[in-house]
């Protein structure tokens, strides 16, 4: 079944085109990758999936609904979660405080309710655990601030995940970790996946794309230039030449 | 309790009431919501003007309390929405504009007595303790709405749209109601202070809700520390009573009102809150500010 | 050409690094790695002069520069790609390398500016657009190309792979090694174990804040193990 | 022809409020706070000058040495007051700059009065004629100088490296200096330059009213802030356009829509008309 | 007790400082000469001040505090209608009689019973204006352009009220803020109006510019002016712009009336500086409340107020004396600049035109 249809997307920037009419289907369950050259659009599409980002053609189809008219924090509702590529914490408050927040979303869909309760127990336990999933407990209580690069990027993980979302999308989330830690952080998504979270996986560890996505979707200025499986992509000399460069990639 | 104050003391506690009630209601927008509003008088006037009105019509005073506050929050419930296409410093400056559109337009309005302002208030009818008592009883009752808005969710969420509302957004955050909610709230309470203060002066002039008026009203919530409820009550206090304790350097109360703005901020700039926090040695360092280090 | 002698540096009451030394001769490649939070990107904004220095010594070239400013290090040839890029983000592409080249002539920076174009020729379709709006391996582009602009004798690039394409990160690699055999001295934090071991002559692990292990490259290809011991952060 | 004259009369008025708030508009491009006390000094120009000219008997001496002085104390208070608050969010760089502002208003009332000053001999009868326009030689003078001045500063901003290395101040200051800019020199330099800005159109607005008086910078202080938001803060042809337009707007208010709305509620309905078609100001980029 | 309390309030901070500052003099220089001359009764005259800072919800505490704490038994107002408005009903309320100086408002005396003022309501001001204009200058076309504030607002109701009476046209009627010096597109548009008489109610600091802007745009339509005006600082401003500007006021320069005589030189020997009418009228203003204070021997407020109501005062702003709603009544002066100095232009004194309400 198709959780997640994108229909013939475009977004322009001003002069630059970036996306053009790209469509995609996610299926439910599947870890999808999602790769290209820099600038080919990758973030973008994520965006417009949520939302942030008005396609200025196209349809973006949940479950069936065409869910293109709706604000972002609706598409949130519907159980869309999207992780930064440049991470955006609050600033303001712990990082522990971050996660309990998301974590909160039951309480926080309605003004009235959100003003009805005030127990967050639930919640900071829920959100202890995910900071320890992810392998950041110990920045539970520091200012997000304080955290080094690698830390912020798991955070935009724990705080996403703490949305109980149906479709994640990861935009390079391993980017800032090294590679046993990347491989740690890999092995969470696909225990996440087998859980039944679908996912959209925006990365350039290819190794781990390889390791961890079956399928993946190839962009390249705007384009959909390829989709399959990800074995075949990675070799497909179109992608190898946009993309990998001349080494073949060490999958 | 109340025998053995004098009228003059009555009248202190009413004026500082009516700014503590001010302060508090703007630390919702401004304080918890992160909505920077420099028009905070406009809702202050709405209300005492609408206070005015409704009393001039018969109704009593205890009913035009939360009437006002309904007036004041139709036009916060405006403001509201032009919150959600400005942001920052555009919106302070939008809140603002609307001060002064507010008072231009009272001006030229003969039914609001114009420039010459309406004198025909009536007595609330509750005497001098009667109406110290709703004062007091208005200033808890907002004090512990505030504390509690703060700690439930609606405050957590507040504090994120504060933050950075695109983001608070992606989490499922609806930040056009939280935003508007703090504004009506905010603007509500407003407008029940400016009841108290037409029912108090019974005089209105479109001048006594000036931008002056606005800006002191900021600078209590400020000096108080932005979000924190006593602060921002121990700062309204004070702010509001310092003129009445200078007197004796009459000459010299503005100046030095303006001098201590200065040094509060400059010597604890997270206001009164944040000098306590300072001194509490429990309290961890406060994160230097991130001057652009994520673009 | 850089000699670091036991620093500490921190924020505030918290310190970060304690007592790392190191030294890294003209025209080598020095790798900084380590797992997350043990104090890489808290080092090279030490060495740019970021962060407050507790304690240690920094000597470039002939002199002490552990008191410098930023600006004085920049002027005798120290340029940094900081994490998380920190481009003016409301400049445009162009005037975020033309700042790069601000100590430079106008005629020198117009002639890097073109290399720099070369090396990416994915900016120069962004030239005139915010640097705020580019994608995130774009603006990794536009980082290295303003540190590149200042013509630095030492040039720190942390995390040089973030965001960019496999296939850009060979080409900044190749181009990295070039500049490298006409004097430039390099210092690299990195995550990808196997690119920088490609171009670096030693090696530093910093685990905690502290020098964990150093060697040579050679060394450490050899022998991963020793490097994957510190690499899997407070687990 | 009398829209003519209006819209002339607008624009003298528009420049005065140019020269003011493209100070603002650096200061704020600089720091992100909203220099209100920017306004205290416009009233610090204007006294130094009358008092200096009546007590030298040359207009021109008394503006350079208020130029100067303003100039300087600009920079003062950017050392005392704003630079210690740099890391804190910016609101309390602008209480304590409404603080410093209400303090200078009251310090000049306590010292030179609160009648006001006026030169000894007024300019105002000079007139320059053109055509069949007549105006005042100090609205003249008001508008060319507006306009030298504002070219001068746009190009230099826009077009400049120097122009650029302030902007680049302005998103990271760390940054900035590990790429060669003095930040340190740059922020004193603003400072300078916008306070000079001040002090000039304090000079002339004194000129031109003969009247100095404790509470003068009342208007320009947020009449100016309405005009940086409007022209899209930090943007200084913004800024200048902005002015123009207002000053051309509250011209035509007075006269046509004065029974309903006074003129600063004429510039703000302008101004908010404007903000919720265009919430980032005229001029403004996204 | 060998001391009389006296209250006074009035904006010594603020938009109104120059006015608090001329009523402050005037009352303090009238204190001095009562206290050399013997004070009341023995007893030293002691004046209690205040700063309202034009605002009348700072009037209410300090009204409250001259009654409770500091135990006047009297009190002037030597501030805007704000401030005194506010402050009349608490003074009302304690019995206490309280003496405006020369704020304008209608409702101030409507306080009730224990309220007077000295100074002229702005509509009986007005009409004094359109009087002024059609019989004794004889013109007809006038264009009025007035503050934006209560005093402009009163002043243009009572002009526009008498106008027809007099057989003046008002060609526009246009106004102008309390902030504004620069009036480029008024006079602009003053001009393409080409009025014979401009009525324009306002301050000494929008006068000044104001008349100096529209005698250097050519305009030389007669400019009609009134106690907003009157003071040397309005002629500094305007320079020679200001020859020839006639208002109505309550100071007579050229009067040889001993009291207004010895206000002026007293005045300018103390202050170094020239009388004005605010001055003038502070100083009157607590003339009445000595004087009544001597006559009724008693410090009773009712016993108090019934002297006031009964007697006429022999004061620097003329002799005074005050109707059934505490409104006084007296004879309006009007002066012309002529040589960079306020003169006698004439005096109107028409009582029956001139009454203000009784109720
Ligand atoms: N707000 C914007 N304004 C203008 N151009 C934009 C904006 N956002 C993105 N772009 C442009 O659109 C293109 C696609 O950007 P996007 O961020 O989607 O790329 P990406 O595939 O995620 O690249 P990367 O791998 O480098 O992150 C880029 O060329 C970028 O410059
Ligand atoms: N601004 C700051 N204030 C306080 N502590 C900080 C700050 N920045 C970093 N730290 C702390 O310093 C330590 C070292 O962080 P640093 O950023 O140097 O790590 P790193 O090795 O670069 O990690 P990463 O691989 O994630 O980039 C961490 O424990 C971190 O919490
Ligand atoms: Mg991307
Ligand atoms: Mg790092």
């Amino acid at each position: 079944m198709n959780v997640l249809t994108l229909e013939a997307i475009s977004v322009r920037f001003g002069g630059i085109a970036a996306l053009t009419s790209v469509g995609m289907t996610l299926k439910q369950g599947e870890l999808l990758g999602l790769i290209g050259p820099n600038g080919a659009g990758k973030t973008t599409l994520l965006r417009t999936v949520i939302g942030v980002v008005r396609p200025t053609q196209g349809r973006v189809v949940l479950r069936g609904d065409d869910v293109t008219p709706l604000s972002v924090d609706m598409r949130a509702r519907r159980g869309i979660a999207l992780t930064h590529q440049i991470v955006k914490p609050f600033r303001s408050m712990t990082v522990l405080d971050n996660v309990v927040f998301a974590a909160g979303h039951a309480k926080t869909g309605n003004v009235l309710r959100a003003l009805g309760t005030r127990s967050r127990s639930e919640e900071t336990q829920r959100a202890r655990q995910l900071l320890e999933l992810v392998g950041i407990d110990r920045y539970a209580d520091a200012n997000p601030n304080a955290l080094p690069l690698g830390a912020l990027k798991r955070l935009e993980v724990a705080r996403a995940l703490a949305t109980d979302p149906k479709i994640l999308l990861l935009d390079e989330p391993l980017a800032g970790l090294n590679h046993i830690e990347a491989e740690r952080l890999a092995d969470t998504f696909v225990r996440l996946n087998a859980d039944g979270v679908t996912m959209v996986l925006i990365e350039h560890n290819l190794g781990q794309v390889a390791r961890i996505c079956p399928r993946v979707v190839v962009l390249d200025n705007g384009k959909k230039i390829g989709e399959g499986a990800t074995r075949d992509m990675l070799s497909d000399p179109a992608v190898v030449a946009a993309y990998i460069g001349k080494e073949v990639a060490h999958a | 309790m109340l025998p053995t104050l004098g009228a003059y003391e009555v009248s202190l506690i009413v004026i500082v009431s009516v700014n503590v009630m001010l302060a508090l209601s703007l630390n919702i927008i401004t304080g918890l919501c992160g909505q920077v509003s420099l028009g905070h008088a406009a809702f202050f006037g709405v209300g005492a003007y609408a206070a005015a009105v409704l009393g001039n019509l018969g109704v009593p005073f205890l009913v035009v309390l939360p009437l006002a506050g309904l007036v004041g929050c139709l036009l916060g419930l405006l403001v509201g929405l032009a919150s959600l296409r400005v942001r920052a410093d555009f919106l302070a400056i939008t809140t603002m504009g609307v001060g002064f559109v507010f008072v231009g337009f009272v001006r030229k309005q003969n039914w609001l007595g114009a420039e010459m302002g309406l004198s025909n208030i009536p007595d609330h009818g509750l005497g001098d303790a009667g109406f110290v008592g709703v004062c007091l009883a208005l200033v808890v009752a907002i004090a512990l709405l505030s504390a509690y808005i703060k700690r439930s969710w609606l405050g957590f969420g507040f504090a994120t749209v504060a933050d950075d509302e695109d983001t608070s957004r992606t989490l499922g955050i609806d930040v056009a109601a939280y935003k508007l909610t703090a504004f009506v709230v905010g603007t509500f309470l407003a407008g029940v202070a400016g009841a108290t203060y037409a029912y108090f002066t019974r005089f209105l002039i479109p001048g006594a809700f000036g931008f002056g008026v606005s800006i002191s009203i900021l600078a209590m919530v400020i000096v108080g520390g932005v979000g924190s409820i006593w602060g921002v009550i121990v700062a309204a206090v004070a702010l509001t009573l310092l003129p009445e304790f200078i007197r004796v350097v009459n000459d010299y109360k503005i100046f030095i009102y303006g001098v201590l703005l200065v040094l509060t901020m400059r010597l604890s700039p997270g206001g009164l809150a944040g000098l306590v926090g300072q001194l509490s040695a429990s309290r961890a360092e406060m994160p230097p500010r991130s001057a652009g280090a994520q673009p | 050409m850089l000699e670091v002698r036991d620093l500490v540096c921190g924020y505030g009451h918290l310190v970060a690094v304690h007592g790392v030394s190191f030294s890294v001769k003209a025209g080598e490649a020095l790798a900084i790695l380590g797992a997350n939070g043990a104090g890489k990107t808290s080092t090279l904004m030490a060495l740019a002069g970021h962060v407050d220095i507790k304690g240690g010594s920094i000597t470039f070239g002939d002199e002490d520069v552990t008191r410098a400013t930023p600006m004085d290090r920049c002027g005798r040839g120290i340029a940094i790609t900081p994490e998380g890029r920190r481009l003016f983000s409301d400049l445009t592409v162009r005037e975020n390398l033309m700042v790069g080249g601000y100590l430079r002539s106008m005629a020198r920076a117009k002639i890097n500016l073109e290399k720099v174009l070369d090396l990416f020729p994915r900016l120069k379709e962004r030239l005139h657009n915010r640097a705020g709006s580019l994608s995130g391996g774009e603006q990794q582009m536009v980082s290295i190309g303003r540190a590149m602009m200042a013509e630095p004798k030492l040039m720190m690039i942390d995390e040089v792979s973030l965001g960019l394409m496999p296939k850009n990160v060979d080409i900044c690699y190749e181009a990295l090694d070039k500049l490298r055999s006409t004097g430039l001295t390099l210092i690299l934090v990195e995550q990808s174990l196997e690119r920088v071991l490609s171009i670096a002559d030693q090696v530093c692990v910093l685990d905690s804040g502290a020098v964990a292990w150093t060697g040579s490259a050679g060394e450490a290809r050899g022998n991963p193990e020793i490097l994957d011991a510190y690499m899997g952060g407070a687990h | 022809m009398l829209y003519i004259e209006l819209a002339l009369q607008g624009l003298v008025n528009g420049s005065m409020y140019a020269i003011v708030a493209v100070g603002l508009t650096l200061i704020y491009g600089l720091l992100r706070v909203l220099h209100v006390a920017h306004a205290g000094l416009f009233t610090l120009g204007a006294y130094i000058t009358v008092l200096l000219t009546n007590a030298t008997g040359s207009l021109v001496a008394g503006t350079l040495i208020s130029m100067l002085v303003v100039g300087i104390v600009g920079m003062v208070v950017y050392r005392l007051l704003y630079e210690p608050l740099l890391a804190q969010p910016p609101y309390v760089a602008l209480i304590a700059s409404i603080g410093l502002f209400i303090a200078m208003e009251e310090g000049y009332r306590i010292i030179f009065g609160p009648y006001g000053n006026s030169f000894a001999s007024t300019w105002l009868t000079e007139r320059v004629t053109l055509g069949p326009f007549s105006m005042a030689a100090a609205d003249v003078a008001m508008l060319l100088g507006a306009i030298v001045l504002l070219i001068f500063l746009a190009v230099l901003m826009g077009r400049t490296r120097l122009g650029m290395a302030w902007r680049a101040t302005v998103t990271d200051p760390a940054m900035a200096r590990s790429f060669g800019v003095d930040t340190i020199k740059v922020r004193y330099g603003i400072f300078f330059v916008a306070s000079v800005f001040a002090a000039v159109a304090g000079s002339l607005v004194a000129v031109l009213n003969n009247l100095v008086e404790p509470t003068m910078g009342d208007v320009p202080s947020y009449k100016s802030l309405a005009i940086i938001v409007l022209g899209g803060l930090g943007n200084v042809t913004g800024t200048l356009l902005a002015s123009l337009l207002l000053g051309v707007i509250e011209a035509y208010g007075t006269i046509y829509t004065g029974a309903y709305l006074d003129r600063d509620a004429i510039a703000f309905v302008f101004l908010i008309a404007v903000l919720m078609i265009r919430p980032q100001g005229l001029f403004g980029a996204r | 007790q060998d001391s009389v309390k006296i209250g006074f309030h009035a904006p010594l901070t603020g938009f109104a400082a120059a006015d608090g500052k001329s009523a402050r003099q005037g009352v303090e220089l009238a204190v001095k000469e009562a206290n050399a001359a013997g004070g009341l009764g023995g007893k030293k005259i002691v004046l209690v001040t205040y700063d309202d800072e034009g605002k009348p919800e700072n009037a209410i505490p300090i009204a409250n505090k001259l009654i409770g704490q500091d135990k006047v038994i009297m009190t002037v107002s030597g501030s805007y209608s704000g401030p005194t408005r506010a402050a009349a009903a608490v003074f009302q309320r304690a019995g206490m009689p309280y003496i405006s100086a020369y704020a304008i408002h209608p409702d101030i005396t409507r306080a009730g019973d224990f309220v007077f003022r000295t100074g002229m309501m702005g509509e009986v001001q007005g009409r004094a204006g359109a009087k002024l204009i059609g019989e004794t200058l004889k013109k007809k076309k006038v264009e009025i352009v007035a503050v934006n504030n209560d005093f402009g607002q009163a002043l243009t109701a009572g002009f526009k009220e008498a106008a027809p009476k007099f057989g003046l046209e008002i060609v526009a009627e246009r106004t102008f803020g309390m902030a504004d010096r620069q009036f480029g597109p008024l006079v602009t548009q003053i001009k393409a109006d080409n009025p014979e008489v401009i009525y324009a109610p306002g301050y000494f600091f929008n006068a000044g510019p104001l008349v100096a802007q529209l005698r250097a745009a050519g305009v030389t339509a007669d400019v009609i002016g009134q106690e907003g005006y009157d003071g040397q600082r309005f002629i500094e401003i305007a320079g020679k712009a200001a020859e020839g500007v006639i208002i109505t006021t309550s100071l007579d320069r050229d009067s040889q009336a001993p009291a207004t005589r010895a206000f002026i030189t007293d005045y300018e020997k103390e202050y170094k500086d020239r009388v004005d009418m605010v001055a003038a009228s502070g100083y009157s203003a607590i003339s009445v409340a000595l004087e009544a204070l001597k006559k009724a021997g008693s410090q009773d407020g009712k016993t108090i107020r019934d002297t006031i109501r009964q007697n006429t005062f022999e004061t620097a702003i003329g002799k005074l004396a005050f109707n059934n709603l505490g409104e006084v009544k007296k004879a309006v002066q009007v002066q012309v600049v002529k040589d960079g100095n306020f003169h006698r232009y004439g005096v109107i004194d028409d009582l029956q035109y001139l009454a203000p309400p009784e109720r």
